[in-house]
């Protein structure tokens, strides 16, 4: 009786079949957030795919600039990359970046990191601005708002939204639940609740409810295609 | 006069869910839409206390009141469902993440202002809960009513005269004598009870109503 | 030689031996929040132990404001909380609270549960205040400031701290880490790091290193007292 | 001149920390200190890239790149480790929840105002990370640095000329010279390095210092 019960065919699928399939309606001027912090959670094959559709004009949200000439490095290196929003550039491998920022090539906003994470939930959360005491006083608090509250002074801060957020997890499954690696898990869970679609590259696909509900980190709510990639190991970073 | 049931108006809203869709069914009457949502359609429920793919009540005898609903109801957890703390829960209402919610009235403006918490008596206790995070944050908010008071007053109000939920957040209104979409052009029913003539209906409501359900029909 | 690198003695211990012990310091005049939803998540023991204390004048922050006789409502009918900050207080079964509202011997803040939510999310987050459009044009935005952000309406609210949090927990261990149960979470982990001292009650104690770092919901930092309460099945309520 | 070694700074921050204590060691100098916290002591460390329980560096072959530091060097989890998002992580932060964080410095005021994430020359790349979460985070914020820059000149200032990471943060500053206390009344050397009198480092400081040593050595 209870197979009689189970749909005939399952009708939430999020798993797509490539990389490419994942990324193919990426528009040019699209903001897109991108997972990873230094080389660990970075979704390298989906930025491959993105730079294969040609997509142009973009704005990057990442906590870096990429390292070597790989991951957000290779898609800064085609030049189709107007603006990136990020807290840290600077890295012994930037160098791609580097040579972009100095030629007035790339435009920069530099957010110290935990502004960033925070406006990235505030856009999955629904937060129009919110109060943080974080670079008050700053270069990079300039021309923004401030308030003090109950005696300590704060900026006012406001959500990155983004189109397109693609990110590294663990394992998913059709319903776009997420568990992550480690300290890969950094961007991703912020970053799916903020982009209007997420786009999760996992290193397998598991079935419905093989994922612990109490463990679940990114409910597939947030998640809009997961793609299998295998074998997509995390390399090494420079420094 | 016919009226439709509870059920038959649960059964409505269940079918104008689509496929898929992320879903809060509020305390009370939509609750009941859940009853109403085939075994062979995907939609998952969610609910404010911190669970995403809610499944239907326990048989008796399993309940575990550490599974609950918003309405303190023991469920059941469907495979592929997860659990997360509360500003995780309401940042997914807030956040605009949910498809649609179905939420219990007591008064419905033409502009589609929302009053559920309060009959704004002097010796009510308040209680909001989630309703207000709920309106403004579904993509779709359906509210489920009796289309008129015990008193024979139109629950569908030019302006609602008890305490607000939110302003401007209904999309369309689920009675027992019809459904009515708030447009931007106001309001419209879209289907009517069976017999019941168009005009009657708008005499009960008392505020403008264009009659749109010729054309439902028709689609 | 692993082991002569083990130290001595553990020198993080947070387990605390009866709830008495936990709770014995909340003084007159304490904000407490109590985790739970009806009686999920209700620590009702810690409650029992903290009436025995004698405290008043307290303030407490609960989703609810009582059940029947036990737990929070247990509390109130002690008439030793001044003020309640709460979303539900209006339930079949909450005649502790409705006598004390109706007699003027308990103030009560009614919060939209979501604000309630990420203003206590907001306290533990070192946020200032922030701009939510929950409860905007209504009664319970009433005298607040409002703005408006590219075209969408908000509140400012501002954050709740708290002394003491008193919450429920299925599993710790000796540095404070928690998992939950089902929807027993709900408010105990952003309740957990937006008070002074937090203690939570455990099923089980589990060894250091046994809970899943995956999976851990409450890492240890937020918690401060972790007493073992077994046996405490979670009752039915009254909607 | 004497001076401290880094390694010696490193060990006498780690003796001043104390027992049970949350700790972030910032990228540099800093991460030194792991090192020279005893195995018979738990402190726990947290990076800001979501790990709280982070232990030492793995052994050569080892390594795992999913499991990395702020300065994206490959760690080990301890027992009692747990992972979390960077809005989680920050939140720990911004929050006031770690005792104690220890950060290089370009440049610390008497106010204990610090400049740590740009030298402000106008082809420098800036780059800011957490440096600002940490410096108005952490309920102890020191700072670890060279008292001179290479010119001679004194890091601690009276008033940075390098770009702000925080206003008023600084509570004490480790220097290959001296231990200094940012206090309300200004700044007081609790420690120099053994042979260097009181007057030269004064003189080499070049802002007003009180000499609080002899109170610590008699404590």
């Amino acid at each position: 009786m209870a197979a009689r019960r189970r749909p005939s065919r399952p009708v939430i699928d999020k798993i797509v079949p490539t990389a490419a399939a994942a990324v193919a309606d990426v528009h040019d001027g699209a903001t897109i957030m991108v997972g990873g912090f230094g080389t660990a959670g970075i979704p390298f094959e989906l930025i491959d795919a993105l730079i294969a559709t040609g997509a142009r004009d973009l704005t990057v949200v990442n906590n870096n600039a990429g390292n070597a000439d790989t991951g957000v490095a290779a898609l800064l290196k085609t030049k189709r990359v107007r603006r990136i929003v990020c807290s840290f550039p600077r890295q012994v491998d930037s160098w791609v970046f580097d040579a972009l920022y100095r030629t007035g090539e790339i435009e920069l906003e530099l957010v110290p990191q935990g502004n960033l994470a925070e406006r990235i939930r505030a856009a999955g959360a629904g937060i129009g601005a919110f109060y943080t005491p974080t670079g008050y006083g700053t270069q990079l608090a300039e021309g923004k708002e401030t308030r003090e509250i109950a005696g300590r002074r704060y900026v006012l801060e406001y959500p990155i939204h983004a189109d397109f957020a693609l990110i590294k997890a663990q394992a998913g499954d059709r319903w776009g639940n997420l568990v992550y690696r480690k300290t890969a898990r950094n961007f991703g869970p912020i970053m799916a609740a903020a982009a209007k679609c997420t786009i999760a590259q996992v290193a397998s696909v598991v079935g419905l409810g093989e994922l612990d509900p109490e463990a679940i980190v990114t409910p597939g709510i947030y998640v809009h295609r997961v793609v299998a990639i295998a074998d997509a190991a995390t390399p090494a970073v420079a420094a | 006069m016919k009226r439709f049931t509870h059920d038959e108006m649960a059964a409505r809203v269940a079918r104008d869910i689509p496929d898929g869709a992320y879903v809060n069914l509020g305390i009370g009457l939509p609750t009941r839409v859940a009853n109403h949502l085939p075994p062979d359609r995907e939609i998952v429920l969610h609910t404010e206390n911190g669970l995403l793919g809610m499944g239907p009540a326990p048989a008796t005898g399993a309940e575990d009141f550490d599974l609950i609903n918003a309405g303190k109801q023991p469920v059941t957890a469907l495979p592929g469902a997860s659990y997360f703390h509360h500003a995780d829960s309401f940042a997914m209402m807030r956040g605009g993440h949910l498809d649609y919610c179905v939420l219990g009235a007591f008064q419905v403006s033409v502009a589609g202002d929302l009053a559920n918490w309060h009959t704004g008596a002097s010796d009510a206790i308040p209680a909001v809960g989630g309703a207000m995070d709920l309106a403004i944050g579904a993509k779709h908010v359906y509210v489920m009513m009796e289309h008129l008071t015990k008193d024979g007053a139109s629950k569908i109000v030019a302006r609602c005269t008890y305490p607000l939920t939110g302003l401007a957040c209904v999309e369309r209104i689920y009675t027992d004598l019809a459904v009515i979409d708030v447009t931007p052009a106001g309001l419209v029913a879209v289907d009517v009870v069976p017999g019941l003539p168009f005009a009657e209906l708008a005499r009960l409501t008392g505020v403008p109503l264009a009659d749109g359900s010729a054309a439902v029909h028709v689609a």
